[in-house]
């Protein structure tokens, strides 16, 4: 008797694009991700629709200009997590790394900016009110992504400074690079919702 | 990749470097290293088997204090504490983490794959379930558990009514259990789509894995809103946020809503694989296809996305605005649709198909007795003016306690049973688990049918006690009753299962003649699965496989490499290698308890953790020089290939 | 002997009004649907289990799973069916309930609010505000006439139950929710709180009193009143006691130089049935081991124990006598 | 092993004390540092001698909270408008006109203060002066922060992160 088989001996081993197993268990992540972020957004919404003073009268209107050019910047910088996603897909080092360090600058600059800046002049703390908590835990949220994106970046880009990279490193900045649009994008709706909505017309009033 | 015809090889040497390139590691070390699939998911089982033990005493505490009006066993606050500890124990660190542990172990079986695809993070999952239930337990046994219920609602879990740190401890377990919980559903989406064997394609997946694949979505969606709501609560406890306080403009109500947004899908991420396991078993038992494959995967997904549009009707007495409630009944009762339907199709293939009987059949029997109950007074609970009377009274402990243990509870015994002779290499007692069947089935029926009555009849739950001349009394005296016959029946099943193990009958690879892949290895299984990963070509993969069905060779046994396939046709793709042993998920999920059990008591402790966390996940990445030589050698092609398992005598091509 | 003997059984399914009424008779239509639905689904099962039990063997094509499909679609068929008639008949009643009271003579308005662990009931007068009635732990409603009930409360969520008038409603913090109610037999109907509200959530009853209009307005007026004078010197003594022992730090008697806010009004509680929101019954001697020791009664209250010398005790119990 | 096992001990004993909760006091309470009532109003030293009588409630959760009801219900934030002073003086600040000790706090509960610091000694049982005791040395910040909650329910006259 014979027995058939399927010779698989001729496939690659690993890949770095969206057949690999680790690009898939980033996008559940960021699945998971999302709807916290979603579920933050709703909590804002959800306060929102209950309070009549929202803002509270005693939140002041918030200085637009340094929050608006952080974010500005957060945003160009999904060009260079671009870079080094394409980049990766022919493991073209020079722009890789120039681009990782352009990152780790934007996420420090942003991050510092963040605390230095923009969050003393909120004038309220997470303790003030409702509207004073949602804000603190919509900034303390996407500054735990931040870090954790620059921090994966640094230590990536650490890495392929002293050890070889392959396809597998490879795959580790492409998936990084789709992590940082997503932290990059999900920044934009809280942008407006604790900068711009004080600057509107108040609701109640 | 070509189709190749050979003379069947002997596999001694194959599977010897197999077993070498698979094996756990000896010692202390090596058991916290361990990142087998079959072992992380044994574990589940066991560790969530005792939490379930454990959950029963505290039940049958409870009855004892309900035996008679105003009785003196338990004060309020020990009462309070006690069925805030069912709840959450029952819910959180049982029900769920069960179900992962068979997901865990059966669904690279079911697949034909040697692991699952982040095993260190599968690890890493079990220890952070673990760490969150002992915490949970060592804080009820220092006088420090929640007593907030185990849904916690504000404000009498908040700051100012639940002094102490049993709440802080409820919302950190949460924390944990649900960490584990979206890392399981991370790994089994991923593992289901990208790992199943060729000619595997989504219409031939087992039910038992797209049941696993529809809860891990669920969980995705489901458990990060009990994680905020959870953390919110958190939040307002430990550092002063006022989301939940009305006066500073947070609503209580937010809570309940972000609870039941994931609360009502936990109960179909707790039952839904109880359905996985009716199917399974029935199609054994049955010797035909589960009839109406198609519907069946539907409405689970049907199941799944209705499942997250009912949430309000836990809210029907908040006074929301009755249009906005109607919506949710309609909802709620539309809901019952799937899963009639499924159960219609379980009839139509008992009905056609040659039905033998065995104690997990039982268990099936008594899914039907029981979970349509369960359903059925579900109907009536969402109807608005019904849930009016029976919200938060003893009819709804009826009915949920029918939903869980007709739907998930009766399944998972009989799951135990029906994969006893996988697990162990031996048959149970075939008397003593139909023993084991019948005392729960009388002893279950007794405790919660008169539980119905007792809420029509005003009894509200988390009562700690009554007053006589209530006519509550004769009834709960039934309903403690039965609880020493359920009591019975676990204690049956525990001795059976213990002697069978070691004195069984012993089993062979198919004992039940059943379908599904793990069904065509040797009981138990072998470390690495398959020597060699299978082909399907039916739904059916046993029965339906020809006498010569290929098998998959090219791989290499002395690493751990495992065949990617393409996700709808399961076309084979790539390969990929797994990580091996690692001890780093058992340091991180000590970072993290440093962190997170730190917090309660000191804000910075979460810094702290935070930070030794940071250092174990570089630990977690760094690659072992080994993997990097390898890597190195392979991209210049020089890593030497093994000829071991490539077809040996004559090399024909297939027509 | 305790409170619950007085009421009538305490039941969804002895309704007393016509909501609770309507609910009940909701509850039939499901309950006989239900059980048809069971009893024939059930039969199925097991008659496909004799017929699968007589099979040599399994049948597994296509022209069978036709016959099955006709068979799984009916069945489906006729369970949309079934919902939708469900579905209806709930919408139906909802909205029956949902629109009670509106547009009708002689409504009432009652302020319930909820306390750790007692109901506070408040009669409040629009035209002169000065006349609110307070009292706790009863309800008094005329029969035949919707009564508009606003429900708050001071610490955390409770419900109001009382199953022979009427479903629960919650009481939120924040959020004055309002239900209707209505008794057209006169009776006490014993009610609960029905959301988990802490230590004592067990002891947290009410009763409502339905009685005919003139009995109504009789005892309305009366609770208008403040408390009688003490007449005998016990019962002046035991005013002095009450007076200067902490009492009064807690509870408020009108007419009385006492304004505690933080336990339950006592100016006519001796006309109330109960004690300790439905766990004891109003007597002298139950009075007088509450008023020694309530935590050892009711665990968590916030009644303390009081250390009163014989004398003190009999004259504060006669002078409590007279709260009528 | 044996480091791991006292942590636990200790831990075990903090977390005991941290979360007794006497649901039902003893009618009969001794821990009273002056059973002798001299009148409504009393001066009092700045600080008592020592009395050998300690705070039964010392950082106990349950009685921060038990204060804090009775803190709003015996309206003591009617003048001292929760904590933060007005017709009588702030409590959550360091200045102590008759002492911060536990014993001091007591005696001025029990015994009443000139300029209007009514005697609540007798109209409310001890272990209740107890309780607001605590729960005012924990407005001061003189309980474990563990212990305490960080807001109530209501309207907060002080944030969190304000220095007690």
């Amino acid at each position: 008797m014979t027995q058939r088989v399927l010779d698989v001996a001729a496939l690659t081993e690993g890949t770095a694009d969206s057949r690999s197993l680790i690009w898939w268990g980033n996008l559940a992540m960021l699945a998971i991700e999302g709807t916290m972020f979603a579920m933050a957004m709703a909590t804002y919404l959800y306060l929102r629709s209950t309070n009549l003073d929202w803002p509270p009268s005693t939140v002041p209107k918030p200085d637009l200009l340094m929050p608006t050019i952080n974010t500005v910047m957060l945003l160009l910088s999904c060009i260079p997590a671009f870079i080094i996603d394409r980049a990766s897909i022919t493991k073209n080092m020079l722009p890789i790394r120039i681009c990782q360090a352009l990152s780790i600058a934007v996420g420090l600059l942003f991050l510092y900016i963040q605390y230095a800046v923009m969050v003393p002049s909120l004038g309220y703390k997470w303790s003030s009110h409702a509207y004073g908590s949602v804000v603190w835990v919509i900034i303390g949220m996407h500054t735990l992504h931040m870090v954790a994106a620059t921090g994966e970046t640094a230590l990536l880009f650490l890495y392929s400074l002293f050890k070889p990279v392959l396809k597998k490193h490879l795959l580790d900045f492409r998936c990084t690079a789709v992590y940082w649009y997503f932290v990059a994008l999900v920044w934009v709706p809280f942008y407006f919702i604790i900068f711009i909505e004080p600057w509107m017309q108040r609701k109640g009033s | 990749m070509t189709e190749l015809a050979v003379l069947p090889p002997d596999f001694a040497k194959e599977a010897a470097i197999m077993e070498k390139t698979w094996a756990s590691k000896p010692g202390v070390i090596g058991w916290l290293s361990e990142t087998g699939h079959k072992q992380i998911g044994l574990r589940y089982i066991v560790t969530a088997f005792l939490f379930f033990l454990a959950g029963g005493i505290e039940a049958a505490l409870m009855r004892i204090q309900l035996l008679k009006p105003e009785n003196h066993f338990l004060g309020p606050d020990a009462y309070n504490q006690i069925f805030t500890m069912h709840g959450s124990t029952m819910m959180f660190l049982f029900a769920v983490p069960i179900m992962e542990g068979f997901g865990v172990y059966l669904v690279p079986l079911m697949l034909g794959t040697h692991n699952v695809a982040f095993p260190k993070l599968n690890a890493f999952g079990y220890y952070i379930y673990l760490f969150g239930g002992l915490f949970l337990y060592t804080m009820f046994l220092l006088h420090a558990a929640p007593q907030a219920g185990w849904f916690s609602y504000v404000p009498l879990a908040g700051p100012q009514y639940s002094p102490g740190k049993g709440v802080d401890t409820w919302a950190q377990m949460i924390t944990f259990t649900e960490v584990s919980g979206l890392v399981v559903a991370v790994e089994l989406v991923v593992t289901t789509f990208k790992q199943r064997c060729p000619g595997m394609s989504l219409n031939r997946i087992p039910l038992f894995v797209w049941s696993m694949i529809v809860v891990s979505f669920m969980i995705i969606f489901a458990m990060p809103a009990v994680m905020i709501a959870s953390g919110y609560l958190s939040l307002d406890r430990l550092v002063g946020t006022h989301l939940y306080n009305r006066s500073e403009g947070g609503d209580p109500l937010l809570y309940q809503h972000m609870f039941w947004f994931f609360g009502h899908p936990e109960v179909y991420i707790i039952f839904i694989p109880g359905l996985g396991f009716v199917s399974s078993i029935l199609t054994a038992f049955t010797g035909r296809k589960i009839y109406g494959y198609t519907a069946m995967v539907s409405t689970l997904v049907v199941t799944a996305f209705l499942g997250f549009s009912v949430w309000v009707h836990h809210m029907f007495a908040t006074g929301l605005p009755q249009l906005g409630e109607s919506f949710f009944t309609a909802a709620s009762l539309m809901i019952v649709l799937p899963t009639g339907v499924q159960i219609f199709c379980w009839i139509a293939t008992i009905w056609s198909g040659r039905f033998r009987i065995a104690t997990p059949v039982m268990y099936v029997i008594g899914f039907f007795l029981v979970f349509i109950v369960g359903g059925l007074t579900g109907v009536m609970l969402a109807s608005i003016p019904i849930d009016w009377q029976v919200h938060d009274t003893y009819f709804v402990v009826a009915h949920f306690h029918y939903v869980l243990i007709g739907g998930a509870l009766f399944p998972l015994f009989g799951a135990f049973h029906f994969w006893f002779p996988k697990w162990t290499g031996r048959m149970y007692s075939e008397v003593m688990g139909q023993i084991s069947f019948w005392l729960l089935l009388i002893g279950f029926n007794v405790t919660f049918f008169p539980m119905h009555v007792l809420g029509l009849y005003g009894m509200p739950r988390r009562v700690y006690t009554y007053q006589p001349g209530m006519r509550w009394g004769n009834l709960n005296v039934l309903a403690s009753a039965g609880a020493v016959f359920m009591a019975l029946s676990v204690l049956t099943m525990i001795i059976n299962f213990l002697v069978s193990r070691r004195a069984g009958r012993v089993a062979g690879a198919n004992p039940w003649n059943a379908d599904t892949l793990e069904w065509s290895l040797p009981s138990p299984p072998p470390v690495y699965n398959y020597l060699h990963v299978p082909t399907v070509s039916g739904l059916n993969a046993v029965w339906d496989a020809a006498p010569d069905q290929p098998y998959v060779t090219g791989m290499r046994f002395d690493r751990r490499e495992i065949l990617i396939t393409r996700v709808l046709d399961a076309e084979p793709d790539h390969t990929e290698q797994l990580p091996g042993h690692s001890p780093w998920p058992f340091v991180l999920s000590c970072t993290m308890c440093i962190g997170l059990w730190g917090a309660i008591f000191f804000a910075w402790w979460f810094t702290i953790g935070a930070v030794l966390s940071g250092i174990a996940l570089i630990g977690w990445f760094w690659p072992s020089d080994r993997e990097l030589e390898d890597h190195i050698l392979r991209e210049k092609g020089e890593l030497g290939g093994l000829e071991l398992g490539m077809p040996e005598p004559v090399r024909e091509e297939m027509p | 002997m305790t409170a619950s003997t007085l009421a009538p059984i305490q039941s969804a399914l002895h309704s007393a009004g016509p909501q609770a009424a309507s609910i009940e008779h909701l509850w039939w239509v499901f309950f006989w649907i239900c059980v048809v639905v069971y009893v024939i689904t059930i039969a199925f099962f097991f008659i496909a289990a004799i017929r699968g039990r007589r099979r040599a063997e399994a049948v597994d094509n296509p022209a069978h799973d036709r016959r099955l499909g006709i068979f799984v679609s009916t069945c489906a068929a006729v369970t949309i069916a079934t919902l939708f008639g469900l579905l209806f008949s709930s919408v139906a009643t909802g909205n029956a309930i949902g629109t009670f009271g509106k547009n009708k003579p002689g409504q009432i308005e009652i302020e319930v609010t909820g306390h750790q662990w007692w109901w506070e009931v408040k009669y409040p007068d629009a035209l002169a505000p000065a006349n609110q009635i307070t009292d706790a732990n009863e309800i008094h409603i005329p029969i035949h006439t919707p009564v508009l009930l606003r429900l708050d409360t001071r610490d955390v969520i409770h419900s109001l139950w009382i199953p022979n008038l009427h479903g629960k409603r919650d009481l939120i913090p924040g959020r004055v929710n309002k239900f209707w109610i209505q008794a057209d037999r006169p009776g006490v109907y014993r009610g609960q709180c029905a959301e988990f509200c802490g230590y004592q959530h067990a002891h947290m009853a009410l009763t409502v009193v339905a009685e005919s209009s003139a009995d109504f307005l009789k005892w309305k007026s009366h609770m208008g009143e403040g408390a009688p004078t003490p007449m005998t010197p016990a019962q002046l003594r035991g005013q002095q006691v009450f007076l200067s022992a902490p009492c009064a730090k807690c509870h408020n008697i009108l007419g009385l130089d006492a304004y505690g806010t933080l336990g339950p009004d006592l100016t006519h509680f001796r006309s109330r049935p109960t004690l300790a929101a439905g766990q004891l019954l109003n007597t002298r001697g139950n009075l007088a081991g509450w008023i020694m020791n309530a935590p050892a009664i009711k665990p968590g209250t916030t009644m303390p124990p009081n250390q009163l010398s014989g004398q003190e005790m009999s004259d504060l119990l006669a002078y409590l006598e007279t709260l009528r | 092993m044996k480091r791991s096992l006292a942590l636990l001990v200790i831990l075990a004993v903090v977390a005991c004390h941290r979360e007794r909760r006497p649901l039902a006091p003893a009618a009969v309470d001794s821990q009273r540092p002056n059973p002798l009532r001299m009148g409504d109003l009393q001066p009092g030293p700045k600080q008592l001698a020592a009395t050998g009588i300690n705070n039964p409630y010392e950082g106990n959760a349950y009685a921060i909270s038990e204060g804090q009801r009775l803190f709003a219900q015996y309206n003591c934030s009617g003048c001292h408008f929760h904590g933060g002073g007005g017709i009588g003086p702030p409590l959550m600040d360091a200045e102590w006109i008759y002492g911060s000790s536990p014993v001091n706090i007591f005696t001025t509960i029990s015994e009443g203060r000139p300029n209007g610091m009514p005697s609540y000694g007798g109209h409310i049982p001890v272990y209740q002066i107890w309780q607001l005791t605590t729960y005012v040395r924990a407005l001061g910040g003189f309980e474990p922060k563990g212990a305490t909650s960080p807001r109530s329910e209501e309207m907060m006259a002080k944030r969190a992160e304000e220095p007690k």
